[in-house]
């Protein structure tokens, strides 16, 4: 409750400091430190510590697992906000309410990994989606932005309309807006309806295939900074609804949805990865992996389990922090196609190394906290004993995806060029970013500790 | 803590090499950083105390340890591993790499990886050290390889990695298969599956395992990044890394699967034979010396793969022995050929000859490498040939004789090689070769001692090979 | 048929047609008044069924602000029917399968679901739908959602001002 | 009424919405069409909601109020269509500011 | 076991095969430093320190009531399954062919430090060094105590063969030669390779002693498959049919080469082998006729050959093929003892020859040609003496040694089978034959050289003679160890001599009435003078100068055995080898690994337009999609439990 509340409450703070605060720098260190208290307190509610006392019975129930996912979301975004908060203030003419705009989509955040109705799942995934239709569309001159930001609204509000139905049917049904555990495993046929129905607009959010389609024209067209926030905290987010309604209702009848589970793993995995191959952009291709590494989440909602829950907390850190830093030094890039990386070793040898840990931690090889993220979510499936051959095709998309990161590793070490950055990059942005490398690698290392945070 | 030791020297001096600016102190410090590594082989090997291991916890909630183990094979191969790097680093020690830092650094962290891959008994930990030593040899290749480098090590890494993803699956099912989900070795043993089941895992584990070696028909990446490669790279990945398969198999998928092992035998056994004679074929038309050094080691691991699934105790002791046998011999080819590509910028044996008059004592401690490659007696590699032959002989005496025919093809290309190489009439473009650095005169001299000395006396690596 | 029947299948009808039109009508403001009468029928349902707090919100809202609002933006863009051009025949056909097809399956699982046979919706009476019943639950029981709400009006407000405020 | 026809209606409603988001290439009848959808689902959670309401009264005569969420369901949808609706036409504004077109397929820079 | 000062011997067998390693190692590395005339003096000094313990060894073994003596040096391999020492055996068999390895190969060896006199110092070292590895890869053969020491000297005398003829590297086709030499040997090799693992694996050791003890224990096809893979290893070595056509082009090394390694140790290797294996060959008739026929048809095939060459030295690299069949007609009999006779007459007179022909060569400046030799007789009268002699000796002239020894393979064959007799005779026939066409074209007539070159005609140096008058004299007295006891009674002293090692098989000349044994010797005999008097009237008038015709064309060509395996062997091996390389692994294994990797790329390119930047198109995708997974999930077949649709 408190990174709800307190998230609202910050996001209007920024956006009154717009009028309070003169110059543009100061709005990113307003939230940086407004992001480290949310932090601070989030993890004080996981210690019992709450700043309000609120009856959230029948809406909201806050548990350790929850409030986890909140503080890496909240660390992700605070270094989001470190490393790329000057971009973000050159983008359109509002930064403060940028700024506001992220922390709504925190609140929206906080909402879905602790909601226990179905009205809070809907509340939730509106205040998360609604702030990023807007932000893709934070640069009104370009374009691209424009076509993003109707692209992704049209389809948005649409994908509304299903988990609406979805909702109404499952209501029909239960008598409820509730999402409790049911003794009766068989579901009507409404209710299954409802069910898929829902699931659908899920996967819409976490951009799982074939839902996928606006995922690589909006992250492309959006602003490069907002594309690295959609397609982390973002995404990460949808997962934890996901897997929060999964793990409440669906989980006592995985084996009822496995097989469209696998349909839609198997199709986001293979759109994923194999439309990023061809890509020369490297925006366009993150895009692309995105939708792969969303693939890979989903293994989550397969297992179900404890590795399963574990997993997708490793995997959203990772997954989170890499993306983000592969954004923020991309935002810098004077080209953004692949060939602009060239030479970008001879150039920004620190930049290069650093990237190439992101690069390989994406591509999930050891020693990098994709590594076990990847594992976790191939484990939970094991697990399970069901679908090895699902697993089996994970793993050989695993080593498609490969072929494109280490694309850009390749232009950066091996080919010859001269890869200029637009911006210069500070040095604190460079220590900034070996020390999320380094947290990369320690996740590699040692994922214990981060998971075992969550038993005690 | 002496199987600690070997992966943590490496690995520290690795990564400390990157941070050393002098191009010559960091030559110095690789050379001084493995002979360090085998000090400590040695002393492990003089410890003598076996099992000699070392367990900590490491992933407590993925039920993995930090154990590592050396038996008689782990041993032998961390000999091998630590023995080779030095010999590579002194006889290429007048190649000149830009940012000789950085190669430094990435050969020592192969070497940490290799070591960690020799010694885990924990089946995650062992998957780890596998991957970590893939990578820096991903990188060494694509950065100072030739010509054709990116796409050709890319080919490698992604071949190699699918194989390792598949034993990833592996590994996993193996682990929930464990009564008290564990990776040790020891849990692994007796697994509660169906024999479908352990078929299916069997070739997760194999193809990995079979693509590393590499086994017919999964050998393609092979010639080309040989190739490629930088020569001392060549030398980690011929000498030691295809040993990372041929172990994997008799520390892992053996124990493991016994009974899948015993099912799939004739079908190996046959795809090695066949990979025998087909790569032996090959060789005898290749125009280009690393090629040909290629092909010909693909020959020799069919025979190793062979003899592997003959489940014969003598021939696996021939495996282990001739593990080290042709990791020590083929890194002496690698030597001379890389002199010869130093000296002179061609591998093609059309612009080759007579080099004998222009280098004799390293036409000599050439031709004796080759007649180890060939497998002549009182050379090293005869006896671990002749106990694998024989293995395969009482498996099946027909896969045998085929198999054999491979050993005089051997001597075909073997030979072609030297006569191209060295015999005949000096040709014009060689008058620039120059002396031979001592340094590497000196590494080839003592390979071909440690030629002869395991020839002779193979007994000393044979009951090593015993230990459990 | 009794009265209410009567008016069921009236409204029904009207909203059926009302939305057919919404997709027929060439003029976009034609659309937004269909549109309108749509959404005037469900009202009418809603009275029917006795949500009478849920029908003035709907005319209020939909009909009244958000209907208007579109109406104004149509009338700023000043678009009439030749500016839309018209999608290739082919994909409409396919957008019209589709949607058929998506229709024929859900009706078809509707019906086959045993749990519904029998039931029905209780009209005329009942006092769920009255405000003060509405009202008591909305601030005693839904006050969490209620409240959480203003942060998406939050969010929406800056949107509107980020984007539409021309510079 | 039988709950079912209720249900089939709004289905119909719901499907002409969807019908119309996919034959349409003006956004705002697009938008509009998308609105039809979610009025659709509003009179369903509203039947729903009387249809529980007949079941509980059946159990229990005593003016029970099951069902009622049901109808605050369909409240908070307005509200968030309202939203919804705000940042929708803002961002068609915006786009017909920089191009003068409303169609849906203008745009189509960001492909492949 | 040891009696008297010379038991001790035997215990210091290792001592044989160490002076020429120790030879080796000095002359190999040190090959820079030392003088020519220091080479050839550790180089010839070593040979004869073996020869000197060889003779304390043999004279051991000679003393009755020798018991076999093995001296186990280290455990070789002791693996799991079997253990293999490293252990020398001393008995009547090994110690005879120390005194002939060592006895000979001094000679040689001191003949060649005049021979090689024109090398350069360090190719003269490395010459000594590769003789004296030879030496010792030789004495290893016939010392080691089971088949795998056996087998190491075995492929070790290949080793040095390879070296010795391709010892001029820089001539590319004495390279082809050496190659060919070793790449044949292989083919024997395997052959011997397979046998020691089938022994192991049935007896599971391969020590003679045991092997032997418990040869009775093998089924009749084990033996049979033992001998015969073991004859495939001699084939090889021994040049044999169809392993034959290396050992003449193995004439490209230095001559001395092929006097010690071509005629007189290396290619008997396989005899040994076989002598030694006599235990199992006797329980394979299967496999002696086999080597019986192998062995004459080698015999006469390459006496047919020898007809019309005119290289002198191919001319006695076929005769030796021709004796080398002998020998084998001889085992193939069961005349081990007469086998072993002939090698140890065979090496005698056939060194004599190649050092004769050296010496020719030598005065003539490196013409082999005899075709432009002739009427050397009176320029070289040491070599002429000592060549004819050898001719006598070779053609089967009493008393000469050759006449024993192959009169006694002949009475065993006559023996065996009538036809083999024949054809053997027949062979002796054109054997003298052709050694008289050689002897006459060499040395009687007129020199047919140029000017230049018979100007420079001289008689060789001493070392050189030496050689040859020492072999000559063996070659005459050689044949009187084996006396036939037709002629007196005990008389085979070598038979006597070897009894303890070779098990008796047949009656050997027993069986034959003395009138009969007489009358093959003289028709033998007399079909030889014919022969030689035949030759020696044509060929020292009228030499052959032009090239031959029709038939003789044929036996110049050597039967195109040569041309026939090429095309059957050598051609389709490196066309399936392009086969491979070009078709298989580039567009075959490798097309389908890189085609994986383009499908993606292929995949990439297609899938990626159905992002087709259209809205419109998305929605419908996304509305199409959802309609799928309502079927897959409602209508699918084999439907989720949850869903009985169909049961309702």
């Amino acid at each position: 409750m408190n990174t709800i509340i307190l998230s609202a409450i910050l996001g209007v703070v920024m956006m009154f400091s717009s009028v309070l605060v003169k110059g543009k720098a100061a709005f990113k260190h307003i939230a940086a430190v407004g992001l480290l208290i949310l932090l601070v307190f989030n993890i004080a509610e996981s210690h019992g510590f709450r700043l309000f006392e609120f009856n959230t019975t029948n809406f909201l129930h806050f548990e350790k697992y929850g409030l986890l996912f909140n503080s890496v979301c909240l660390f992700c975004t605070l270094i989001y906000v470190l490393l790329s908060g000057s971009d973000i203030e050159r983008v359109g003419n509002n930064p403060a309410e940028s700024f506001a705009l992220i922390f709504f989509v925190l609140c929206g955040l906080g909402i879905l990994t602790s909601y226990t109705n179905m009205l809070m799942l809907f509340i939730g995934i509106e205040i998360l989606s609604i702030p990023l239709y807007i932000l893709t569309g934070s640069d009104k001159k370009n374009l691209k932005g424009n076509e993003a930001s109707l692209k992704y609204f049209l389809m948005g509000s649409f994908s509304t309309g299903i988990l609406l139905m979805g909702i109404a049917m499952l209501y029909g049904t239960g008598g409820t807006f509730m999402i409790e555990k049911s003794a009766n495993q068989m579901l009507s046929y409404l209710e299954a309806l409802g069910m898929l129905l829902v699931f659908i607009a899920l996967s819409f959010k976490v951009s799982a295939a074939p839902f996928h389609f606006w995922t690589p024209d909006v992250y492309d067209g959006a602003p490069p900074v907002f594309t690295s926030f959609m397609a982390t905290i973002a995404k990460v987010a949808g997962f934890a609804a996901f897997l929060r309604l999964f793990e409440i209702r669906y989980g006592s009848m995985g084996s009822q949805v496995e097989r469209l589970l696998a349909v839609v793993i198997f199709l986001t995995l293979a759109f994923g990865n194999l439309t990023a191959v061809f890509q020369q952009s490297v925006k366009r291709m993150l895009a692309y992996s995105s939708i792969a590494q969303a693939g890979f989440m989903l293994f989550a909602l397969f297992g179900l389990n404890d590795m399963a829950k574990e997993g997708l907390l490793l995997y959203a850190a990772a997954y989170s922090l890499a993306t983000i830093g592969i954004f923020a030094v991309l935002t810098r890039m004077e080209d953004m196609s692949v060939d602009g990386f060239n030479g970008l070793a001879k150039t920004q040898p620190l930049l290069a190394g650093v990237l190439v840990i992101f690069f390989l931690s994406l591509a999930g090889i050891p020693l990098t906290g994709g590594f076990f993220a990847k594992y976790f979510m191939l484990a939970s499936v094991v697990k399970t004993g069901h679908y090895l051959g699902l697993v089996i095709v994970g793993v050989l998309f695993a080593a498609v995806s490969v072929y494109y990161y280490f694309k850009v590793i390749q232009a950066m070490y091996f080919k010859e060029g001269s890869a200029a950055l637009s911006i210069p990059v500070s040095s604190t942005f460079k220590y900034l970013l070996v020390a999320v490398a380094a947290l990369i690698v320690l996740l590699g290392v040692w994922p214990g500790a981060l998971l075992s945070m969550f038993y005690f | 803590m002496h199987p600690v030791l070997l992966i943590l020297v490496p690995l520290v001096t690795g990564l400390l090499s990157f941070f050393i600016k002098n191009e010559k102190s960091a030559k110095i410090w690789a050379l001084v950083s493995s002979t360090l590594t085998v000090i400590v082989s040695v002393m492990t090997l003089l410890h003598g105390n076996y099992p000699n291991s070392y367990d900590a916890p490491w992933l407590p909630m993925l039920g993995s340890r930090f154990s590592v183990s050396l038996d008689g094979v782990g041993t032998v191969l961390t000999l091998l591993t630590a023995v080779s790097f030095p010999i590579i680093f002194a006889s290429t020690y007048t190649n000149n790499y830009k940012k000789s830092n950085a190669f430094y650094g990435f050969m020592s962290l192969t070497q940490a990886g290799l070591m960690g891959v020799f010694c885990a008994t924990d089946l995650l930990l062992f998957y780890f050290f596998w991957e970590l030593a893939l990578i820096p040899a991903y990188f060494l290749c694509s950065i100072w390889g030739g010509e054709k480098r990116i796409a050709v090590t890319f080919k490698f890494f992604v071949y190699t990695f699918v194989g390792s993803l598949l034993m990833l699956v592996g590994i996993l099912f193996v682990y929930y298969k464990t009564p008290e989900h564990s990776f040790a070795l020891s849990a692994l043993r007796n697994l509660p599956m169906t024999a479908g089941e352990e078929n299916f895992i069997f070739w997760l584990f194999f193809i990995a395992f079979a693509i590393k070696m590499p086994v017919f028909p999964f050998h393609t990446w092979q010639p080309d990044t040989y190739e490629q490669s930088p020569t001392a790279v060549t030398m980690v990945l011929s000498g030691i890394m295809v040993k990372m398969g041929v172990f994997g198999v008799i520390r892992w998928l053996l124990p493991m699967f016994p009974a899948a092992s015993v099912r799939m035998a004739d079908m190996i056994m046959i795809l090695a034979v066949i990979g025998m004679i087909y790569a032996s074929l090959i060789a005898i038309k290749q125009d280009d010396i690393k090629r040909l050094v290629a092909y010909s080691s693909i020959a020799h691991i069919g025979l190793m793969a062979a003899a592997l699934f003959t489940g014969n105790a003598s021939g696996m002791q021939g495996v282990i022995f001739q593990m080290f046998a042709h990791g020590i011999n083929i890194i002496g080819l690698w030597i001379v050929v890389d002199v010869i590509e130093q000296q002179l910028g061609t591998r093609k044996f059309s612009e080759l000859g007579g080099l004998s008059q222009k280098a004799p004592t390293l036409a000599i401690l050439f031709t004796v490498m080759c007649f180890a490659n060939i497998a002549l007696p009182l050379t090293n590699s005869f006896v671990g040939e002749f106990l694998m032959f024989n293995s395969v002989f009482q498996h099946n005496i027909a896969m045998a004789a085929v198999a054999g025919v491979s050993i005089i093809l051997a001597a075909v290309y073997t030979l072609w090689m030297i006569q191209k190489v060295f015999y005949g009439e000096v040709r014009e473009g060689e008058v620039v070769f120059t002396k031979v650095p001592v340094g590497t005169t000196a590494m080839l001299v003592v390979l071909v001692i440690l030629v002869i000395a395991f020839g002779v006396y193979p007994q000393g690596m044979l009951n090593l090979t015993l230990i459990k | 048929m009794s009265t209410t029947e009567i008016l069921f299948w009236f409204l029904s009808a009207l909203a059926l047609l009302s939305a057919t039109m919404v997709l027929i009508s060439k003029n976009p403001v034609h659309s937004i008044l269909w549109l309108i009468v749509v959404f005037f029928a469900i009202s009418g349902h809603y009275i029917l069924l006795n949500a009478q707090f849920l029908a003035i919100v709907n005319l209020i809202v939909y009909a009244g602000a958000i209907m208007v609002l579109f109406l104004f933006v149509v009338m700023l863009m000043n678009l009439n029917s030749s500016n839309e051009p018209q999608k290739n025949n082919r994909l409409k056909i396919a957008g019209i399968i589709s949607g058929g097809c998506l229709l024929l399956l859900m009706v078809d699982i509707v019906m086959s679901t045993t749990e519904l046979k029998g039931a029905s919706a209780l009209t005329k009476t009942g006092n769920i739908g009255l405000i003060k019943t509405l009202g008591m639950e909305l601030f005693q029981n839904y006050a969490i959602p209620f409240e959480i709400s203003s942060v998406l009006f939050l969010s929406a407000m800056i949107g509107a001002v980020v984007i539409g405020k021309k510079e | 009424m039988p709950i079912t026809y209720y249900i089939t209606l709004s289905l119909v409603l719901f499907c002409i919405g969807v019908i119309g988001v996919l034959t349409r290439r003006n956004v705002i009848i697009i938008f509009m069409c998308v609105e039809l959808m979610l009025n659709s689902v509003n009179m369903l959670l509203v039947a729903f909601s009387k249809m529980h309401n007949a079941k509980a009264l059946a159990l229990n005569p005593a003016g029970s109020t099951a069902g009622i969420d049901g109808q605050l369901f369909v409240f908070f949808i307005m509200v968030v269509a309202a939203a919804e609706v705000c940042v929708g036409l803002s961002i068609i504004v915006m786009m017909y500011r920089n191009t003068h077109s409303v169609d849906v397929n203008f745009l189509n820079r960001l492909k492949n | 076991m040891g009696r008297l000062g010379g038991a001790s011997m035997s215990k210091y067998v290792y001592l044989v095969p160490l002076f020429p390693l120790i030879g080796f190692l000095i002359n190999g590395l040190g090959r820079k430093l030392l003088s020519k005339s220091l080479i050839g003096i550790i180089g010839s000094g070593s040979v004869l320190a073996s020869f000197a313990v060889s003779l304390g060894i043999f004279f051991e073994v000679k003393q009755p009531g020798f018991q076999t003596q093995v001296v186990t040096l280290f455990d070789f391999i002791n693996v799991a399954a079997f253990k293999i020492p490293f252990a020398f055996q001393v008995d009547q068999l090994s110690s005879l062919f120390l005194l002939i390895i060592t006895g000979v190969g001094f000679l040689i060896h001191l003949y060649s430090t005049s021979y090689m006199h024109n090398e350069e110092p360090q190719h003269f070292g490395r010459y000594f060094a590769y003789l004296n590895l030879f030496v010792f890869s030789m004495l290893l053969l016939v010392l080691g105590g089971n088949y795998v020491i056996m087998f190491i000297g075995w492929e070790g005398v290949g080793l040095c063969s390879y070296l010795l003829i391709g010892f001029w590297f820089k001539n590319n086709n004495y390279n082809y030669a050496a190659r060919k030499a070793f790449v044949m040997n292989r083919i024997g090799d395997l052959g011997f390779l397979l046998a020691v693992f089938w022994i192991l694996a049935k007896l599971g050791t391969v020590s003679y002693g045991d092997v032997f003890a418990h040869a009775g224990a093998l089924s009749k096809t084990d033996v049979t498959a033992i001998t015969m893979l073991l004859f495939v290893g001699a084939m090889g070595k021994s040049a044999q049919i169809p392993l034959y056509t290396w050992l003449p082009d193995a004439m490209a090394g230095p001559t001395p080469v092929s006097a010690l390694i071509h005629a007189a140790t290396m290619v008997t290797a396989g005899i040994y082998m076989i002598v030694r294996s006599n235990i199992l060959y006797t329980m394979a008739p299967a496999t002696l006729s086999v080597v019986a026929i192998v062995g004459l048809a080698t015999a006469f095939l390459a006496a047919t050959i020898a007809l019309k060459q005119n290289d002198i030295k191919k001319v006695l690299a076929y005769s030796t093929v021709s004796q080398l069949g002998y020998m084998f007609l001889g085992l193939g009999v069961g005349a081990y003892t007469g086998a072993v006779f002939h090698v140890m007459t065979h090496a005698f007179f056939k060194a004599l020859l190649f050092l004769g022909a050296g010496s020719v060569i030598h005065a003539i400046h490196n013409e082999q040609d005899i075709r432009k030799m002739g009427g050397l007789k009176k320029y070289m009268p040491i070599t002429n003496t000592t060549f004819l002699l050898a001719c006598l000796a070779i053609s089967g002239i009493p008393p000469f040694s050759g006449f024993f020894s192959k009169d006694e393979i002949l009475a065993a064959a006559y023996e065996h089978n009538k036809i083999l007799w024949v054809v053997g005779v027949m062979t002796a026939g054109m054997t003298a034959f052709y050694m008289f066409r050689l002897y006459a074209m060499t040395f009687l007539g007129k020199f047919r050289g140029t000017a230049e070159q018979e100007h420079h005609l001289h008689e060789s140096p001493s070392a050189m003679t030496i050689p040859l008058i020492i072999l000559a004299i063996l070659s005459v007295v050689g044949g009187f160890v084996g006396v036939p006891e037709v002629f007196a009674k005990d008389s085979h002293w070598l038979a006597h001599f070897l009894s303890p090692v070779i098990i008796k098989s047949g009656e050997e000349g027993h069986a034959l009435d003395h009138s009969t044994e007489y009358m093959l010797m003289g028709i033998s005999v007399v079909l030889a003078l014919i022969a030689i008097i035949y030759a020696w009237t044509k060929y020292s008038k009228t030499p052959e100068t032009g090239e031959p015709e029709g038939l003789g064309k044929v036996l110049n060509n050597k039967w195109y055995v040569d041309e026939l395996y090429d095309a059957v062997f050598s051609k389709p091996l490196l066309v399936i080898g392009s086969f491979f390389k070009n078709v298989i692994e580039k567009s075959g294994i490798d097309g389908v690994v890189n085609g994986v990797g383009r499908s993606v790329n292929y995949a990439s390119r297609q899938i990626r337009w159905i992002q087709s930047g259209q809205v419109g198109n998305y929605i419908l995708l996304m509305v199409l999609s959802i309609v799928l997974l309502i079927l897959l999930v409602f209508y699918g077949n084999n439907l989720n439990p949850l869903l009985k649709y169909f049961s309702m």
